[in-house]
Order: structure tokens, then C-alpha cells, then sequence
């Protein structure tokens, strides 16, 4: 099996701040069409690992291959127009713009400086955004200024700006923060629906939320991979037991 | 309604706005000042170029530059050589060693000119290096910074290096640049004498319309998703780069427009005003240029325009009447500004004159338009 | 012989050369280290720095005049004084204006800026009209002016060991203030996470202010000292306010050390190069190389690189 | 002075005659000394029957203030005793002060608004070459008139200022010879700050010291305006051990020159030093013990032992306070107004063509405190120039007087 039929495939992935090894000789390879969900107490490395996917963060060493092309050489945004989108931990949304606005400015079109000044709102661009918007339950919300959106919501707007420009790598980092239980259940549909074409990684804490969207399960410890399977297997395992209590 | 109205102008608001500073530029000023203090306004209206190019950088795309003095004195000394030149002809530099080069290139024993004044010989070239040298200028300089994503206090602070960099080096060239005294002396343009009242006045004209063409196209940028973009990248730049976007790009525009701008008021400066001098490369002109950005509205253009206009006829009113106690009251106004009015006198615009304003246009609206139930009318108002 | 100078001469000049490159250094640190502490630690563009430094140097001239008048045959050590006046009455000004003007507008860093910039223009009005506006000369005690000469042909300044000397002793307290006080540790605390800090129970706005003060004061230090090697007028202390910020830039905000790097670098390269060119082109390369090293390293020279 | 009241006396009877014709006139000139503002001012200036005001251009604020504080005080005592004295043509003096806040283009504003709005007679202002230049187009366009009191580095000659400091080879060749010839010296270190003034004036001496004093220029260096570093440049100069330093370095560097050249054990005993650019202003900042042993090459200082100059340094300082020192371009600012009255008497008009004519005339000659000055054609002074050692209490020692020097200002073959 080559590196070229997983869509991700990471390999003895490296990077040390002032000595502090955060991510330490990693391996992790994602399916086509995966949900991953990637767990681990704090400072496990979780959120770097994103970082260098996405390139926010050069790595020291190895390699990050999104379908056979090396990410690690690349500069953040060519990684994003490859087709690798990332949510932060913290929504970030344009406060005072509307949500119709932020849709559209991650509309992937008119991404140089010139096709920005000449950008039109076609009715291509109107119908894409009407739909994501659906997905995101946010439809009949299109004029309200994402400032004045709920946290849950914030949150929703974010992973719409990514759906938007259809990524095939859907990189998404503790999306259920400060969530109602029932923006959890429409979040976890959501993203059940949206992994069908394309792949995603989730960092999560809250394991209910887990176990309902995740087909594999990754567990990372001091930049290391602790232990890997499904939801099962890795609650059964006792390092991660250890780990958890350890703490 | 059609693109020019809602884009160029920016709406009724915005519309109405310009059409109050035209008015005040093109005639309320020339019938009400004599031709001393109109001329002193052309100057302040080029500081506004620079205003301007602040309301974009630095209010819209919040790239703070305390280097804009750079550009200013850019597109200033490139229509100052070719003025001198045309200055110093053979026949009214007669008594100088070498006649025919200008006459401080006489004074540091320098007999021929130098290669880079020989294209200022050509209006043509010389119109042409006001923008371009500016651009190219800020392009390096942008280009070198934001791709390796140099931004804040540390771009503010190198710019402003770089300012007094080049303010030792056009001192010290004096032999190239004319030195401290900058370039002095011009007198025609093509022939044409700008010293006269007449020429003032049609300078004046010109620079007022550059002006309002400038806001023109400046408005037009914001309201393109360009405009949408900086203010994204002001805010959230992280995000807008991973949408995708080469931010650096957009900063390395952003900045060369603001070059450009900033180097035409440069270059209006020198023709109304008849000479060039470093003094406006420097730190301190820049400085004062970002003042004037603050407290017209750093969100404004033409809350700039204002600004330009208040403090600098403020200047030169309170050095007139009170020549020691100017500084005290400049300096109250800095920071009464900062501490009071963070958003300018746009700012007390918005929340004290537009609420009348709208007022009274949807009065006006409502006559024209046809007869509506009061009981409507009374909510809408509260709207409003 | 060698360039048809003598060794002597030569040997001498070495020292003297390496001399004048030590005491810049020392001058450079000491105008840095106030604005380190300011707009390092609490990263305040403070444009006033400068005159801050203007009434250290004015306090000097203010106590050397009454000691003359007053307590003449102290006029050898009337010195030592002054200088903690000028730290005193610094100190006391900055208190104030971060009481009015600075602690609103912590959320704002840019605007400090032009606020402080208002600032600059009133204080060297204020200057202007207290003391004239010409420049003014403070009597130093002979001592401080002479030259020693260990040799006949070395001279060296002793205005400029004292420096150096002022230099080491602030330099010292403040990094030991800063990393071995428990001011320091509140500081540094307030200035890394502010809500946090007020959480934990320290009095933050209080913070602030000692360390505003105590930022202005150091630079009254600095101006102190600069009355023995630079003038004394409204507008003296302006002329270094960008050296000053491009020492702490360079140096890279975060750390004192770094600020004592770049100041040492930048010091050594212009008075090298000003010794092989004219003292202009010598202070242009110097900017060039910085701001090129600044872009190649946009944290500064002592930045450490932590995920963001 | 005879035919001088002669004139007087027939300008008002011509006066009254017309007088008779016009009542209003005839009162007038029967209650004013001087002839009808109708005939002194042809060119709408402001002149009334009893005031012609006149325009005082300095810096009082920015970098600049610190030297031109002297100057303006200077002018406003000449106005005062001149007023005192009756006036010009039987009118007071009033002056409108304005800042050029050490700002060029402020400087050609100001000037503009005094020439095209007050409409005055006459300014007195301007310090750096730098702000004359930028007051010269507005001067010539406004034909206004301007006494500047700076010495300078000539290669000007305006129609329209009265230059009543030294222009360069004035105050740079006698010197050179003076030490030359006192000093042995063959060896000189030329030092300056970064401008036209200096530079202008190293050339002038470069030129001098070698084809003239067959002398040797081991160092010629020219530092940043406002740098207050200069450890290297003093060393350079060590290793050249020249007989004269000859210094032009202005503002804040001045000072910072003189202490960090004291602090390296160059004094005055070891060291001969020769400077263009000390005046007691600048002495009143570097201070006196810094200086000692220094020489400076003007054309006046406060020293200066004539009853003149005792008489003036007296009522300056009655005016301005005891310890506002008097420097060479103080006194050559305080000359300014003098030399405007008498031309202005000898036109008989405030007209600037009429004065200008006067002060060409080349019979304009005042009685200065720095002694007899001749107003030549070429708009300059005819003066001497003397070298004053300098003492820690910040007077200098005359130690040489020069005979009396044509103004040049464009010398050939410099």
C-alpha cells in the first residue's frame, strides 16, 4: 500500500520548540473519506499536529504528503488552495461582517489582488453560499453580523467558510466548544454528513460527542502516538487508561 | 441603483459627502479666502494626500507606516528636478562655473549632471517616475517586509528608519539632492511661470480635483471585496490565510497604493509651493501625517481631508497668534484626539450630525416622495 | 610603520578606537534600557521617551546651578546627587502621566504612539518655556571632564567610564529588579497575561504604574549622564528617540539580554565603520544593516520561538 | 547731518505746499514730522501717518530656537531705540513677529503672509541658509526685503536682502592667515557639519591652506547634522596629530564635539583649534570650560572694548536679562534695523526699489557696536574679522583684529 492511496499521510513528523520536542517522529496516515478523531490530554500535541499540516508551523523534520504532494515545502495558503481546510480552536469569523460576507470572501474565487478588486457576486456565488448556509443552519441568519452570532453558531459559520471552498482535507480543531447539547447533536450530524466526499480530522475532548462521529480514533501523548483504533479498542486500552487517570 | 453611484460614490451618505467637500474646495474657499490663504489651503489639501493614503493603510488594512514622509518627499523631489532644471537653463545660471546644471550642483564643484537627473529633462518621464518610482520603492520595501511577515510596531518602527536613513543620505548627497536647503528657486513649468496668482489658482483647482479623484478610487477599492478583504485582514488575518489568500499580497497593494497617493500630494506640494526640501522626508512630517489620518477618522477618506485641513490651519492660526504656545495646543490636540475622539471627527460625525442629517434627508426624501400615513412616518424616525 | 603611522600610534588608537566603541555602547544601553522596560515589557510606544530623558538631563542643570550658588565646595560630588534627583523626578512625571494619559490606552499600543507624541511636544514646550529656549550648560566637576592617560599618548575619557559606570549599575538592578524581584515577577506576569495576573490577585493598574515610572525614570538616568558627552536643550532629548527604539527592536522586545546584544552590535558596528567612513555614511550603513538583519529575523535577535 | 535736516525741512515745506491744496493733507503734515504716507509708500505698504510696520521671521520653536532666540531679541531692541529715537521718517516702527518653528516651508509661508497680507516695509529673520533659501522666491516674487543677520557661505547676491553677517571668504581667509602665521601651522584637520554652510566654507579653506598657505589638509570630515558621536572622528584625528583643527560643526553636534574633545584630553593648552561656527550663544551651551584655549573667527564679540559695544551690551542686557549672551549674529541682527533707517532716510520712501537703490548706493555706513560697517553694492557688509580665545567663563579674548574686508561672495577661482 503506498503513501498515494491514503489522502494524508504523515511520516516521522518532527518539530521541537527551543529543544521541546511537541511532536516527536509522528506517523498517521488518513483514508479517503475518514472521520478522525484525534484525542489526548493537554499539551499532547494535538493542535500542532494541525499547525503543521496546515503549515502555521514549519516543521523541523519529516514529511507531510496530502495526496503524494509534499506540504511541509508549501506556503499556508498554496496548502489551502491544495484542498486543506482548517477551523481554530477559538472561532474566528470577520466579527463585523455579515454572515453572508464571511461566506463569501471564503468563496474560492478572485484570490489574487486583482481578481478581488474585479470580483462579482454572481448568482453561482449566491446559490453556493444559500446552500452551505443550509447545511450550517444558519440560512435564514445570512444578514446578521457574525458578531452577534451565539458561540455554537460562531463555530458552525467557521466550518461553513471552510465547506464553502469544498476542501478534501477538512482539518477541524475542538468544533463542539462551548456548545448546547443540541448544537452538539446537529454539529455531530453535520459532520457526518459532510465526511461522506471528503476526509476530516477532529480534535475533541468530549468523548460522547466522540463516540457518535468517529470512525477511527487516534490517541497522541507528549507528541507521540499513544495507541490508535476505534473507539473501543483505545477506551479498552489501559496506556491510555493510565494516561488519562495519570493525570 | 448603477455601479458608479453605489461604488464610486459609496451611496447616498457618501455621495452627499463629497459633494460638501467639493463644494467647500471649489468655491466656498476661493470666494471667501484671498490668494495667500488659498494657496496655504492647496498646501494642507496635499498633506491630505498623504492623509488618505493613511485611511487605507492604516485604518483599513491596519498597517501602521511612519514612513509616508518617504513617499511624500519621493513624488515632491522627482517634480522638483525636473522644475529645476528647467530652472537653471544656461542663460540665468551664466555666473556659475559650469552655467546650465542647478546651482547647488555648482556650489559642491560637481561640472556635470549627474545620469539620474538627465530623464527629469521630460515632463513625460518625470509624470511617469511620480508613480512608478513610489510604487517600485514600496513594492521592495513591502514585499521585503510582509512576506517575511514583519507587521505593527516593528514595521512601523522600521519604516520610520528608513525615513531617517534616507533623510541623512538626501543631506548628506547634497552635491545630488541640494541638501538640507532641498531644491529651491522653481519657477516654470513648461514656460509656464507657477509663481503667479493666476497659476496658484488653476494649481489649486487641479489639486483639489486629484483629491477628490483619489477618494474616488479609493472608495471604489473599499467597496470591492478587496476593501472587505483588508478590513478581514485587519482583524483576523490568520483566518484570511487560511482561506487561501496571499495576505502578503494584498499588504504589498495596499502599501504601494498608499505610496503612490502619498507621492502625487508630494508632487503637488512642490508646484504650489515652489520648492522641495528634506524636511518632509523625515520622521516628523510622517508622524504628523498619521495625526492628521487620526483626527479626520482613520476609517474616513474624507474625514482625512478634514483632518488635513483643521490641524494644519490650526498650525499656522496659533503660531500666528500665540508663535510660542502653538506646541501646547498641537499637542493637546494629539492626545485630547487619541483619548477622546478615537475615531476623529468622522467619528463625532456619526454619532452627533448624521443622526439630523438622516433626519432631514428622509424629510426630504418624503416630500418628493409621494404622500405616506404620519403614524408611518413617526416610526421611521425612531428608526432611524 | 604601517600606513606611515607609527605602532604606537596605532596600538594606541586600537584602544582608544575599542574605547569609544565601549562607552557608545554604554550609551546606546542606557537610552534603550528605560523604553526596553516600557515598550518591551508593556509594549507602550513611548515617544517621549526622549524628553523624559530631557528632564534628567535639565535636573542636572538645575542642581549643578544651586550647588554653585549655594553649597559651592560640594561642586565635586554634587553629581552623584543629581543624578538620583533626575531618577526621582522622572520617576514622578512618568507616574502621572501613566496615571492620565498611558493607562487608557493599554489596549491601543499604536495609538500610545501618537498620544505620547502630543505628549513630546508639549514637554519640550514646556522645557522651552521653564528654561529658554537656548541650550544650557551644567558646571560639571572637573574630575568628571578630564582625561586619563596611561600612557602618553592613550587618553582616555572619564566622562566615558562614568557612563559605562552608570550603565553597569542601572543595567545590573534592573534585570536583577526584573528577574529576581517579586516587582519583577508581578511585571512580568501582568505584561505576559493581564486578566490572569488580576485573577491571581496582583494589583495590575498598580504594576503598570511602578513600571511606567520606573522606565521613565531610568531614562532620566540616561539623560543624566548624556550631559557630560551631549547637550542640554528643549529639544536634545528628541534626536535619539530612533536609535533608541531600533536598540530594542533589534535587540527583540521580549528580553533584556537581547536588548544588551543589540545595543553592544549596533555600538561596535558604527563606531567601526564611522572610524573607515565619514561619520554620515558610517550612521546610514549601521540603519541599512539593521533594518536588513530585522527582516531576515522579524522577532528581533533574542526572540525565542514558541507556537503561536 | 546738515543737509541731512536741510532735506527734512524741504520735504515739508513741499509738504505744506501741497498741503494747501488738500486741507486734510495740511493737517496731517503740519502734525507729523515726517512727509504724507501718500509719498513715502507708492506700493501699499503699511505705512500710516505715524507707524510703518516691519516683520521679525525667526524660529522660536523646534531645533532651531536654541540659536535664533539671540537674533530676534536683538531686532526688537534696535526697534525700540530706533522708535525711541523718533522713529523712520517721523514714524514708529511696529513689528509683526512670526515662528518659522525651524521649518523651511513654514519660513516661506510666514514671509508670504507678511509680505502679501501685513504688507510690511521690511523683514529682519532668517538663520539657516536653508530657510533663507526657501524665503528668496517668495521675496523676489513679493519684492519684499530681507536683512539677514547669519554668517553664510555667499554665492548669493539678491536684490531683495541685506546680508549683514559675513559671507564665507570674509570670515574663512583672514583667519587661516592669522593662524598660519601665529600658530606655525602647516598640517589642518578640516571638521564640519553635514551642509551647504560648511562645506562651502572647507572648500574656501582647503583651497587657501594649500595653493595660498602652501599648508597640508590631512583630514577633511563632515558629520550628520545632530549626531553627538564622536569618539571615531576624534580618534581620526589623533592619528593625524595636525597642527589646527578647524571646526564648522553647528546645533547640538557643536556641543557634543566640544565636551567629548575636552573628555579625550584635547584642550586648549595641547591643541590648536580654530572655529567658525562659536558664538557666545553656542559658548553659553557647550560651556566655557570646554572652550578654553579655543579660538573663534567672527566679527564680533561681546568683549569687544568700545564704548559702542559697551553701550549696546548694556542695554541688551537691561532689555533681555544679565546672562543673555551676545554673539556675533545677535549683534549683526541688531545692525539690521540701523541699516534699513538710514536707507530708508536717504530714499526719503519706504518704497523696497527706492531702499534697495539707497543701500546700493554705496554711501550706507552705520556706526555698529563692532565698529564702522560699510554697506557695499553687492548687498554685503564691509567689515573686519576678528579671533577671540576663548575663556571658562564663556567671553572670548580678541587676540587679532583683521583690517577691513570687501565682501566676495562669489570669489573666483574657489
Amino acid at each position: 500500500m503506498t503513501n498515494n492511496d491514503f489522502v494524508l499521510a504523515i511520516e516521522d513528523l518532527t518539530v521541537s520548540f527551543d529543544g521541546f520536542k511537541a511532536v516527536d517522529s509522528l506517523n498517521l496516515y488518513i483514508d479517503k473519506n475518514e472521520l478522525r478523531v484525534v484525542i489526548g490530554p493537554n499539551g499532547a500535541g494535538k493542535t500542532t499536529v494541525l499547525d503543521l499540516i496546515c503549515g502555521k508551523t514549519k516543521a523541523t523534520g519529516g514529511s507531510i504528503k496530502f495526496k503524494g504532494k509534499e506540504l511541509t515545502k508549501m506556503a499556508e495558503h498554496q496548502i489551502v488552495r491544495a484542498g486543506v481546510g482548517r477551523k481554530f480552536q477559538t472561532p474566528s469569523i470577520y466579527e463585523n461582517l455579515s454572515v453572508f460576507e464571511n461566506l463569501e470572501i471564503s468563496f474560492p474565487r478572485g484570490r489574487t489582488v486583482f481578481g478581488a478588486l474585479m470580483f462579482k457576486r454572481t448568482v453561482d456565488v449566491d446559490m453556493r453560499i444559500h446552500e452551505v448556509a443550509d447545511m450550517i443552519y444558519l440560512s435564514d441568519l445570512l444578514e446578521k453580523e457574525a458578531g452577534l452570532l451565539s458561540h455554537g453558531q460562531k463555530q458552525w459559520l467557521e466550518i461553513g467558510m471552510l465547506l464553502i471552498q469544498d476542501p478534501e482535507l477538512l482539518m477541524l480543531d475542538e468544533p463542539v466548544a462551548g456548545m448546547s447539547v443540541r448544537e452538539r447533536e446537529q454539529t455531530a450530524d453535520l459532520l457526518n454528513r459532510i465526511c461522506r466526499d471528503r476526509s476530516v480530522i477532529v480534535i475533541e475532548h468530549d468523548m460522547e460527542f466522540v463516540k457518535r462521529i468517529a470512525h477511527k480514533v487516534t490517541v497522541l501523548h507528549q507528541g507521540k502516538i499513544l495507541s490508535q483504533g476505534t473507539m473501543d479498542q483505545v477506551q479498552s486500552d489501559e496506556r491510555v487508561i493510565e494516561v488519562y487517570l495519570g493525570h | 441603483m448603477n455601479i458608479f453611484y453605489d461604488r464610486w460614490l459609496g451611496g447616498r451618505q457618501g455621495a452627499i459627502g463629497l459633494l460638501l467637500l467639493a463644494l467647500l474646495i471649489f468655491i466656498v474657499l476661493p470666494t471667501f479666502l484671498d490668494i495667500y490663504r488659498l494657496n496655504n489651503v492647496g498646501k494642507y489639501l496635499t498633506y491630505a494626500f498623504a492623509a488618505v493614503s493613511l485611511v487605507m493603510l492604516w485604518g483599513h488594512a491596519g498597517i501602521l507606516s511612519l514612513g509616508q514622509g518617504i513617499f511624500f518627499g519621493v513624488g515632491g523631489y522627482c517634480m522638483a528636478m525636473f522644475l529645476k532644471l528647467e530652472a537653471s537653463d544656461p542663460a540665468s545660471t551664466a555666473r556659475q562655473t559650469t552655467p546650465g546644471i542647478p546651482d547647488f550642483m555648482d556650489w559642491n564643484q560637481i561640472t556635470q549632471l549627474p545620469f539620474f537627473w538627465e530623464p527629469f529633462h521630460s515632463l513625460t518621464f518625470t509624470i511617469i517616475a511620480i508613480f512608478v518610482i513610489p510604487a517600485v520603492f514600496a513594492y521592495v520595501i513591502g514585499a521585503a517586509m510582509f512576506k517575511r511577515r514583519v507587521g505593527g510596531v516593528y514595521f512601523a518602527i522600521i519604516t520610520q528608519a528608513i525615513a531617517a536613513i534616507l533623510t541623512i543620505l538626501v543631506v548628506g548627497q547634497q552635491g545630488y539632492t541640494g541638501g538640507i536647503n532641498g531644491i529651491t528657486d522653481l519657477k516654470t513649468l513648461h514656460g509656464w511661470n507657477i509663481n503667479t496668482n493666476s497659476a496658484k489658482y488653476i494649481l489649486y483647482y487641479i489639486n483639489g480635483a486629484l483629491l477628490i479623484g483619489v477618494i474616488l478610487l479609493c472608495r471604489y477599492i473599499l467597496s470591492s471585496k478587496l476593501g472587505r478583504l483588508l478590513l478581514a485582514m485587519r482583524d483576523k488575518e490568520d483566518r484570511v490565510r487560511f482561506s487561501g489568500y496571499d495576505v502578503s499580497n494584498f499588504k504589498i497593494f495596499v502599501f504601494s497604493l498608499a505610496a503612490i497617493i502619498s507621492a502625487l500630494g508630494g508632487a503637488m506640494f512642490t508646484l504650489q509651493v515652489g520648492f522641495m526640501s528634506p524636511t518632509f522626508v523625515g520622521i516628523v512630517p510622517s508622524i504628523e501625517m498619521v495625526i492628521l489620518a487620526a483626527v479626520g477618522g482613520r476609517m474616513s477618506l474624507i474625514g482625512a481631508v478634514y483632518g488635513a485641513l483643521l490641524v494644519n490651519y490650526g498650525k499656522s492660526a496659533f503660531s500666528e497668534s500665540f508663535p510660542a504656545l502653538w506646541l501646547f495646543l498641537m499637542g493637546g490636540l494629539f492626545i485630547g484626539v487619541v483619548m477622546f475622539f478615537p475615531n476623529g471627527l468622522a467619528g463625532l460625525y456619526q454619532t452627533y450630525a448624521k443622526p439630523t442629517v438622516d433626519q432631514f434627508l428622509e424629510k426630504f426624501a418624503r416630500k418628493s416622495a409621494v404622500v405616506q400615513s404620519t403614524s408611518l412616518n413617526e416610526k421611521k424616525e425612531v428608526v432611524e | 610603520m604601517l600606513f606611515g603611522y607609527s605602532f604606537s600610534d596605532l596600538g594606541s588608537i586600537l584602544v582608544m578606537q575599542g574605547f569609544s566603541g565601549l562607552s557608545l555602547f554604554s550609551v546606546l544601553l542606557l537610552m534603550a534600557l528605560g523604553l526596553a522596560i516600557i515598550f518591551g515589557q508593556m509594549g507602550v510606544i513611548n515617544m517621549a521617551h526622549g524628553e523624559f530623558m530631557t528632564i534628567g538631563a535639565y535636573t542636572i542643570y538645575v542642581v549643578s546651578k544651586i550647588t554653585e550658588k549655594y553649597f559651592p565646595e560640594f561642586m565635586a560630588y554634587y553629581f552623584v546627587v543629581a543624578i538620583l534627583a533626575a531618577f526621582v523626578i522622572a520617576f514622578i512625571v512618568g507616574y502621572f502621566v501613566e496615571f492620565l494619559l498611558i493607562r487608557h490606552l493599554y489596549k491601543r499600543p499604536l495609538d500610545t504612539l501618537l498620544a505620547t507624541w502630543g505628549l513630546s511636544l508639549i514637554m519640550q514646550q514646556i522645557f522651552r518655556s521653564v528654561f529658554g529656549g537656548r541650550e544650557v550648560s551644567p558646571t560639571l566637576p572637573d574630575w568628571l571632564m578630564g582625561a586619563w592617560a596611561p600612557t602618553p599618548n592613550i587618553d582616555i575619557p572619564i566622562n566615558g567610564l562614568f557612563v559605562m559606570v552608570i550603565t553597569l549599575i542601572v543595567t545590573g538592578a534592573v534585570i536583577l529588579a526584573l528577574y529576581k524581584s517579586r516587582w519583577g515577577l508581578k511585571v512580568r506576569a501582568t505584561t505576559q497575561n493581564r486578566m490572569m495576573a488580576g485573577a491571581v490577585g496582583i494589583n495590575t493598574q498598580k504594576v503598570d504604574r511602578m513600571t511606567f515610572a520606573v522606565g521613565c525614570g531610568v531614562a532620566g538616568i540616561a539623560g543624566a549622564a548624556f550631559t557630560t558627552i551631549a547637550s542640554t536643550g528643549p529639544t536634545s532629548g528628541s534626536t535619539y528617540i530612533v536609535d533608541t527604539f531600533l536598540v530594542v527592536v533589534f535587540g527583540g522586545t521580549a528580553s533584556l539580554l537581547g536588548t544588551v546584544a543589540s545595543a553592544f552590535s549596533i555600538s561596535q558596528a558604527q563606531s567601526i565603520l564611522t572610524f573607515f567612513m565619514t561619520n554620515a555614511m558610517g550612521k546610514v550603513v549601521t540603519l541599512l544593516a539593521i533594518i536588513v538583519i530585522l527582516m531576515l529575523r522579524p522577532e528581533g535577535l533574542f526572540a525565542s520561538k514558541v507556537r503561536k | 547731518m546738515i543737509n541731512k535736516t536741510e532735506t527734512k525741512v524741504w520735504r515739508s515745506v513741499r509738504a505744506a505746499v501741497r498741503g494747501l491744496t488738500l486741507s486734510s493733507v495740511l493737517i496731517a503734515s503740519a502734525v507729523y514730522a515726517g512727509p504724507p504716507t501718500a509719498q513715502v509708500d507708492t506700493t501699499g505698504l503699511a505705512v500710516t501717518d505715524d507707524t510703518v510696520t516691519v516683520g521679525i521671521l525667526h524660529s522660536l520653536t523646534g531645533t532651531m530656537a536654541i540659536s535664533e532666540t539671540g537674533a530676534q531679541e536683538a531686532e526688537k531692541l534696535a526697534i525700540e531705540q530706533i522708535n525711541a529715537q523718533g522713529g523712520v521718517l517721523g514714524r514708529k516702527i511696529k513689528f509683526i513677529q512670526e515662528d518659522g518653528a525651524s521649518d523651511w516651508p513654514t519660513f516661506a509661508e510666514k514671509a508670504k503672509k507678511l509680505l502679501e497680507e501685513n504688507h510690511v516695509a521690511a523683514i529682519f529673520g532668517c538663520w539657516t541658509s536653508a530657510s533663507r533659501k526657501a524665503v528668496l522666491p517668495v521675496l523676489e516674487r513679493d519684492n519684499g526685503l530681507l536683512y539677514y543677520p547669519t554668517f553664510y557661505e555667499g554665492l548669493e547676491e539678491s536684490k531683495n536682502v541685506i546680508y549683514t553677517g559675513q559671507e564665507a571668504t570674509q570670515q574663512v581667509f583672514a583667519g587661516l592667515d592669522w593662524v598660519a602665521k601665529n600658530k606655525k601651522a602647516k598640517t589642518y584637520y578640516l571638521i564640519g557639519s553635514d551642509y551647504i554652510w560648511p562645506r562651502t566654507v572647507m572648500k574656501l579653506a582647503r583651497e587657501y591652506i594649500t595653493r595660498v598657505l602652501h599648508g597640508q589638509v590631512v583630514g577633511e570630515e563632515y558629520a550628520a547634522l545632530g549626531s553627538t558621536q564622536f569618539g571615531s572622528t576624534i580618534n581620526k584625528i589623533r592619528l593625524k596629530h595636525p597642527d589646527v583643527i578647524y571646526a564648522a560643526v553647528v546645533g547640538g553636534s557643536n556641543v557634543a564635539w566640544f565636551k567629548q574633545l575636552k573628555a579625550a584630553g584635547i584642550t586648549g593648552k595641547k591643541q590648536t583649534l580654530l572655529t567658525l561656527s562659536v558664538t557666545e550663544d553656542e559658548a553659553h551651551g557647550i560651556g566655557g570650560e570646554n572652550l578654553k584655549g579655543f579660538y573663534s573667527a567672527m566679527k564680533y564679540f561681546q568683549s569687544l572694548d568700545t564704548p559702542e559695544n559697551k553701550a549696546f551690551v548694556a542695554a541688551f542686557k537691561k532689555r533681555w536679562g544679565e546672562d543673555a549672551p551676545i554673539g556675533d549674529v545677535t549683534q549683526a541682527a541688531y545692525e539690521g534695523p540701523w541699516l534699513w533707517k538710514k536707507a530708508v532716510e536717504m530714499a526719503g520712501s519706504f518704497d523696497t526699489d527706492k531702499v534697495v537703490m539707497a543701500e546700493q548706493s554705496g554711501k550706507i555706513s552705520f556706526d555698529a557696536p563692532e565698529g564702522m560697517v560699510y554697506l557695499e553694492p553687492n548687498h554685503h557688509l564691509k567689515t573686519r574679522l576678528r579671533i577671540g580665545e576663548w575663556r571658562d567663563d564663556g567671553q572670548a579674548d580678541i587676540v587679532y583684529t583683521s583690517p577691513y574686508i570687501m565682501p566676495n561672495p562669489f570669489p573666483k577661482g574657489y
